[in-house]
């Protein structure tokens, strides 16, 4: 059984992809962000020491499968697809798909201004498929995908881009950090709520290991730590589901 | 627009992710020279099921990208049981890749060195050790440096690749940093001038090696 | 093995191949025209063509094609030059494989005896002439193996295209995984797609190596 | 044939590091004529025959073909332009020591080579030509074999036919006939002898006393990067004053006789 | 100096392609003799001398070194094992045509590396050696020069120095004079001299008639591949009764004559 096996080791090795802020951040070559502050606590309940490691989003998933990590605590967004292959630990924060735009440019304010016009987005995401259903529901948008959400926003300053849809999060701290350079569309969101969580192996080995996390975080969220920690991250707070929904 | 503080500010991740692009490409290269020349011994030698062999390991490793033949080295051996830490999955998947290249740059020299230059050396009854570390290799290696300097300036650069399985280099520190001041025009340059350091100095062994040895 | 997967996504990646293909093709003749010129200009160039030359070789071949190609695209509007994806890939594997084939062309003339373009000077052989019939089918003899190896190493380098939205291969096969979680498939189609284009690069590059020393290396003479 | 040309060598130095090769060496060539160098092994033979030709630099003198200074636009001064050294070369023909045939072309690609390229003549006349002067030096048989698959003396007589065939006003040798059997040296420097009989200047590097004596107009003795002295073949061969040369010629008669 | 070897050649055929170089050569080298190999040039005299030590193979027919075939394990039978090819390589020595200098080594280290590599002598007495050797041709100031520094004669002198410092039984010589001047050539046959007198076996493949004349035990003429005849040097050289061999000797005198 896997959760017996980590605490018998006494620690639980996890995965992320250490480029996605504000949930993983490299500062200095000191790993950082919200997901390690939530993990930490989440490790704490569990009673064992969190080991971090940086992969890319590429080869996270293949080395969960092989069973190189017990987790993968990259925000991953909740999907029917993925759902039918991994088990989802309950939400840590909103992956609703949202819009930025080059600062200045006042022709685009709301999401359905985009009709017509090219927008990036990471490839393979939620938030592609998000964005191009939408896209069709206003008789068409000129969809680019890039490797990831950096590279959209590089082109989006090089003005190749007209917008870029992300996750909520990501684009506000994008903002925070660049006012000079890039701005949100006014409301950001469009599209169905969704959620980031993080992703264990879908087999029976895994289930204790999930009801822990389950139990874990159900505490946090009582005792207000999420709380703590999604305001010192997202500058406010939202509540989510106690379990992954659809799960 | 382009932000002489944030490239400047880059260095310090950089610089000490450099360790690890240093690590595993210095035994990365280490490696492909030894096993490089061992593919080398192969692919010129008597036996046919050597040549085989090498040209088997020469066609796959240069056939496969390095990305896929990491994947294989680190996420598929423990399927079969075999497990390696990454850095170790690293170096030796480097190294393994290189000497495939390194082969072929050495067979080529090899075959270009007029046969007289042999022929003097059997007709005297030198024998076979002799005749390659005397008489071979140094002349095809002099030929065949700038050639060699091309592959292992690649391979410094090919060593980002080991990031995927974990291992910060600087490559996937510039990413890393570049995702979170969203300023990645400034850090990768900042990665480039770290990586042209490490080349430059490459080179320069080149040229003072091509110098020193020829004739 | 999931083949539903690889049927419907074989389109995608068919024509991904194409376009790695090409970008290939296009970045070994031109990136090899290129070093050409270069290693040519080095060798009869004056001093200060052949410093700048030198520095041109050192930081292109010094610095990651991604790096190369980052800047191209998305730093080229900043000072003005505005390049489509496939376009801004194409030159940018052209620049960045250009130094590499310098260098090799440098070592092969290298390798000429001196006494080879001796004879061609002495008859008043004009310099272009001496290049192309004498120092370059000599100088192939020794540089030919790595000419291919090199070349076989850009058909990799042109994965990076996909950074900049090229859909060649990677790209596809990037999409294909993210969107099924199929990586054993994708990471096969990578390995059999490359290997098959790098064994046919390899072979012909083996016949034309048979074909260039054949006359050459049967016996001594110092021709 | 075109007019021959006259070679003049004056106060002509030439040093590898601080080795000196040749040391103010002064030479006429008349038009027309013959003129032998010998000496021992490393006496600067070859050097001076390629400085004629300018393929080895000079550092001081001067060497003048038909009044023109080679390498030089005056004594003393700035490197001639490519082109008008490229047009000078193309009246001078060479035979190499070490003969330095193009591995990569047949005998008959060898020869015809600089009447493609330099001479500009078409395709078919060139091979023509070609085949004509690999007939002269015995070598009608192996036109179609690489040098590799040449004997040393067959290679020999490819760069031989090489150079006669661009039917040069001045042409240097540089030992034409050492890796030639006796039968074809005699062969090859009846060929010689013709070349001069119709009045080419020629500047021969040779070990081969017979024919200094035979068919020189004035023979040349090195010594140490110094020219000992020139004179007629019988003054410098039969009745030598320098010591120098009397030995030198003591053990060649030695050796001939028998 | 160890016994000198004898040589057996029996029958030998050699091919290139549908080229037959060498038909049905039979030659005895009786141990301690010199044999001057004479003939017009491609007529095979070096392909010959190279199958002596199996640097080329032959396709048929037997050579035998001091009893032991070379090459192959009987006549028509395997491929000799690489170790014993080297062992009987290693008391037979060459000077080649081409001389085949080592062009990363000086002088002074090109005749040391046989005498390091194989005789397995100290340093610094292969060293000693090997400038001994270098004296003795004439090359004591040229002993740190690079091959492409030194003069063609220079060059040979040094594979002849390579050579001889082995003190291999059985040497093989191909034209090792062909650029040598004539006083160099007295020398360097002076040293062959005593060598034969100390008992070596020696092949030589000359164009010095005179050297053969003097110093040959037997000289053997060979033409098109085949061998013509065999005898001592006053009976070919004098009296030849081949009309090839007349011919081929005419030439030679009349231009050694001055
Ligand atoms: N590799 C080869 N392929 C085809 N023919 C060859 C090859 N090597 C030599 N020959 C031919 O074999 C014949 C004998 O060559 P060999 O070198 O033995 O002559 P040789 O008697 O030494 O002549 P020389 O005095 O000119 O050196 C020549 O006619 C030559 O053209
Ligand atoms: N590149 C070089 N560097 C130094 N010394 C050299 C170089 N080339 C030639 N020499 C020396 O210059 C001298 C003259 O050489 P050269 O080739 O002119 O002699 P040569 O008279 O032609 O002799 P040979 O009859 O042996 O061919 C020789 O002593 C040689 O060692
Ligand atoms: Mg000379
Ligand atoms: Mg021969
Ligand atoms: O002179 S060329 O015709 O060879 O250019």
């Amino acid at each position: 059984d896997q959760l017996e096996d980590i605490k018998a080791a006494g620690k639980i090795v996890t995965a992320t992809d250490m480029h996605y802020a504000p949930f993983d951040m490299l500062n200095n070559g000191t790993y950082e962000g919200m997901t390690k502050d939530l993990f930490d606590e989440v490790a704490k309940e569990i009673g064992v020491e969190p080991v971090y490691q940086d992969i890319p989003w590429t080869a996270e998933l293949p080395g969960l499968e092989v069973g190189k990590f017990d987790i993968v605590i990259a925000p991953v967004t909740i999907t029917p697809e993925r759902l039918e292959r991994y088990s989802f630990t309950p939400p840590i924060a909103d992956a609703t798909v949202a819009l930025v735009k080059a600062a200045g440019n006042d022709e685009m304010t709301a999401p359905e201004d985009i009709a017509g016009k090219t927008v990036g987005v990471q490839q393979g995401t939620a938030q592609f498929r998000q964005l191009q259903a939408y896209g069709e529901t206003l008789g068409g948008v000129d969809v680019k995908e890039y490797g990831t959400t950096d590279e959209a926003y590089a082109d989006l300053a090089t003005g190749r881009l007209d917008a870029v849809a992300g996750s909520l999060p990501n684009l506000t701290y994008l903002v925070k950090n660049r006012p000079e350079t890039f701005a949100k569309f006014e409301p950001a969101q469009f599209g169905e709520p969704t959620y980031f969580a993080w992703v264990l192996r879908r087999e029976e080995e895994s289930e204790t290991l999930l009801a822990a996390i389950e139990d874990a975080m159900a505490k946090m969220t009582e005792d207000g730590r999420v709380e703590a920690i999604q305001t010192k991250w997202l500058g406010s707070y939202t509540e989510l589901p106690a379990t992954a929904p659809g799960q | 627009m382009f932000s002489i503080q944030a490239f400047l500010d880059s260095f310090g991740p950089l610089l000490w992710a450099a360790r690890y692009t240093l690590l595993v490409s210095g035994l990365g290269i280490a490696l492909g020279l030894v096993l490089g020349a061992l593919v080398c011994a192969a692919a010129l030698s008597r036996w046919r099921a050597a040549r085989f062999v090498a040209a088997l390991w020469v066609s796959f490793l240069r056939g496969v990208p390095l990305l896929v033949q990491l994947l294989l080295m680190y996420y598929l051996l423990p399927v079969i049981g075999i497990n390696v830490p990454a850095i170790v999955a690293a170096v030796v998947t480097v190294g393994i890749c290189a000497s495939a290249y390194i082969s072929e740059i050495w067979r080529g020299a090899i075959g270009a060195l007029p046969p007289g230059q042999s022929e003097a050396a059997v007709a005297v009854g030198m024998n076979n050790r002799d005749l390659w570390t005397r008489i071979i290799l140094p002349q095809a290696v002099v030929m065949s440096l700038p050639a060699l300097v091309n592959e292992l300036i690649l391979l410094v650069k090919a060593s980002s690749l080991v990031s995927l399985v974990g291992i910060m280099e600087v490559t996937r520190a510039s990413q890393a940093q570049a995702a979170t001041t969203f300023r990645p025009l400034e850090v990768y340059i900042a990665a480039a001038c770290i990586y042209l350091l490490i080349n430059l100095c490459l080179a320069g062994l080149g040229r003072y090696l091509e110098h020193r040895m020829a004739v | 093995m999931d083949w539903d997967v690889l049927r419907q996504y074989a389109p995608i990646l068919l024509r991904g191949f194409g376009i790695t293909i090409l970008a290939w093709a296009f970045g070994t003749v031109f990136g090899m025209a290129l070093g050409l010129v270069i290693s040519l200009a080095q060798r009869y160039g004056a001093r200060p063509v052949r410093w700048v030359l030198q520095a041109y070789i050192e930081v292109v071949r010094g610095t990651p094609f991604l790096v190369q190609l980052f800047v191209l695209y998305y730093g080229g509007p900043l000072v003005g030059l505005r390049l489509d994806a496939l376009p801004a890939g194409l030159v940018g594997l052209t620049i960045y494989g250009s130094p590499y084939f310098a260098e090799i062309f440098r070592s092969g003339f290298d390798a000429v005896p001196p006494g080879q373009a001796e004879a061609a000077r002495a008859i008043g052989m004009a310099e272009p002439a001496i290049v192309r019939r004498i120092l370059l089918p000599l100088g192939l003899v020794s540089a030919l193996p790595a000419l291919v190896n090199f070349s076989i190493i850009l058909t990799k380098e042109t994965v990076i295209l996909s950074v900049i939205t090229v859909p060649e291969l990677m790209y596809q096969v990037q999409r294909m995984s993210t969107e099924t979680f199929r990586y054993l498939e994708a990471n096969l189609v990578l390995a059999l797609f490359f290997w098959g284009l790098v064994e046919l690069i390899s072979r012909g590059g083996r016949r034309l190596e048979t074909r260039i020393t054949r006359h050459l290396l049967e016996r001594p003479g110092h021709g | 044939m075109a007019d021959a040309s006259s070679v003049e060598i004056r106060g002509v130095d030439k040093f590898y590091g601080s080795f000196q090769a040749l040391s103010a060496i002064d030479l006429s060539v008349p038009p027309g004529k013959v003129t032998c160098l010998i000496g021992p092994s490393g006496s600067g033979k070859s050097t001076l025959l390629r400085c004629i030709n300018f393929l080895e630099v000079y550092d001081s003198g001067e060497i003048r073909i038909d009044g023109r200074m080679i390498g030089y636009d005056a004594p003393g001064g700035r490197r001639m332009s490519g082109g008008a050294l490229r047009r000078m070369r193309q009246s001078i023909g060479m035979v190499f020591q070490q003969f330095n045939l193009w591995p990569h072309m047949t005998a008959r690609e060898n020869v015809a080579e600089g009447l493609l390229r330099v001479r500009r003549l078409r395709r078919a006349e060139a091979m023509a030509r070609a085949e004509a002067a690999l007939e002269k030096v015995g070598l009608g048989d192996r036109m179609d074999n690489h040098p590799a698959r040449l004997s040393g003396g067959q290679q020999q007589r490819v760069a031989i036919a090489r150079a006669i065939a661009m039917e040069p006003r001045l042409m240097l040798f540089d030992e034409p006939t050492s890796a030639l059997d006796p039968e074809l040296v005699g062969e090859v420097l009846g060929v010689m002898k013709t070349l001069a009989g119709e009045g080419m200047t020629m500047v021969v590097v040779t070990h081969e006393m017979g024919f200094a004596a035979h068919v020189a107009d004035r023979v040349a003795f090195m010594d140490r990067g110094e020219l000992v002295a020139v004179d007629t073949p019988e003054a410098i061969l039969t009745r030598p004053e320098d010591p120098r040369i009397q030995s030198f010629l003591r053990t060649f008669h030695e050796r001939n006789s028998f």
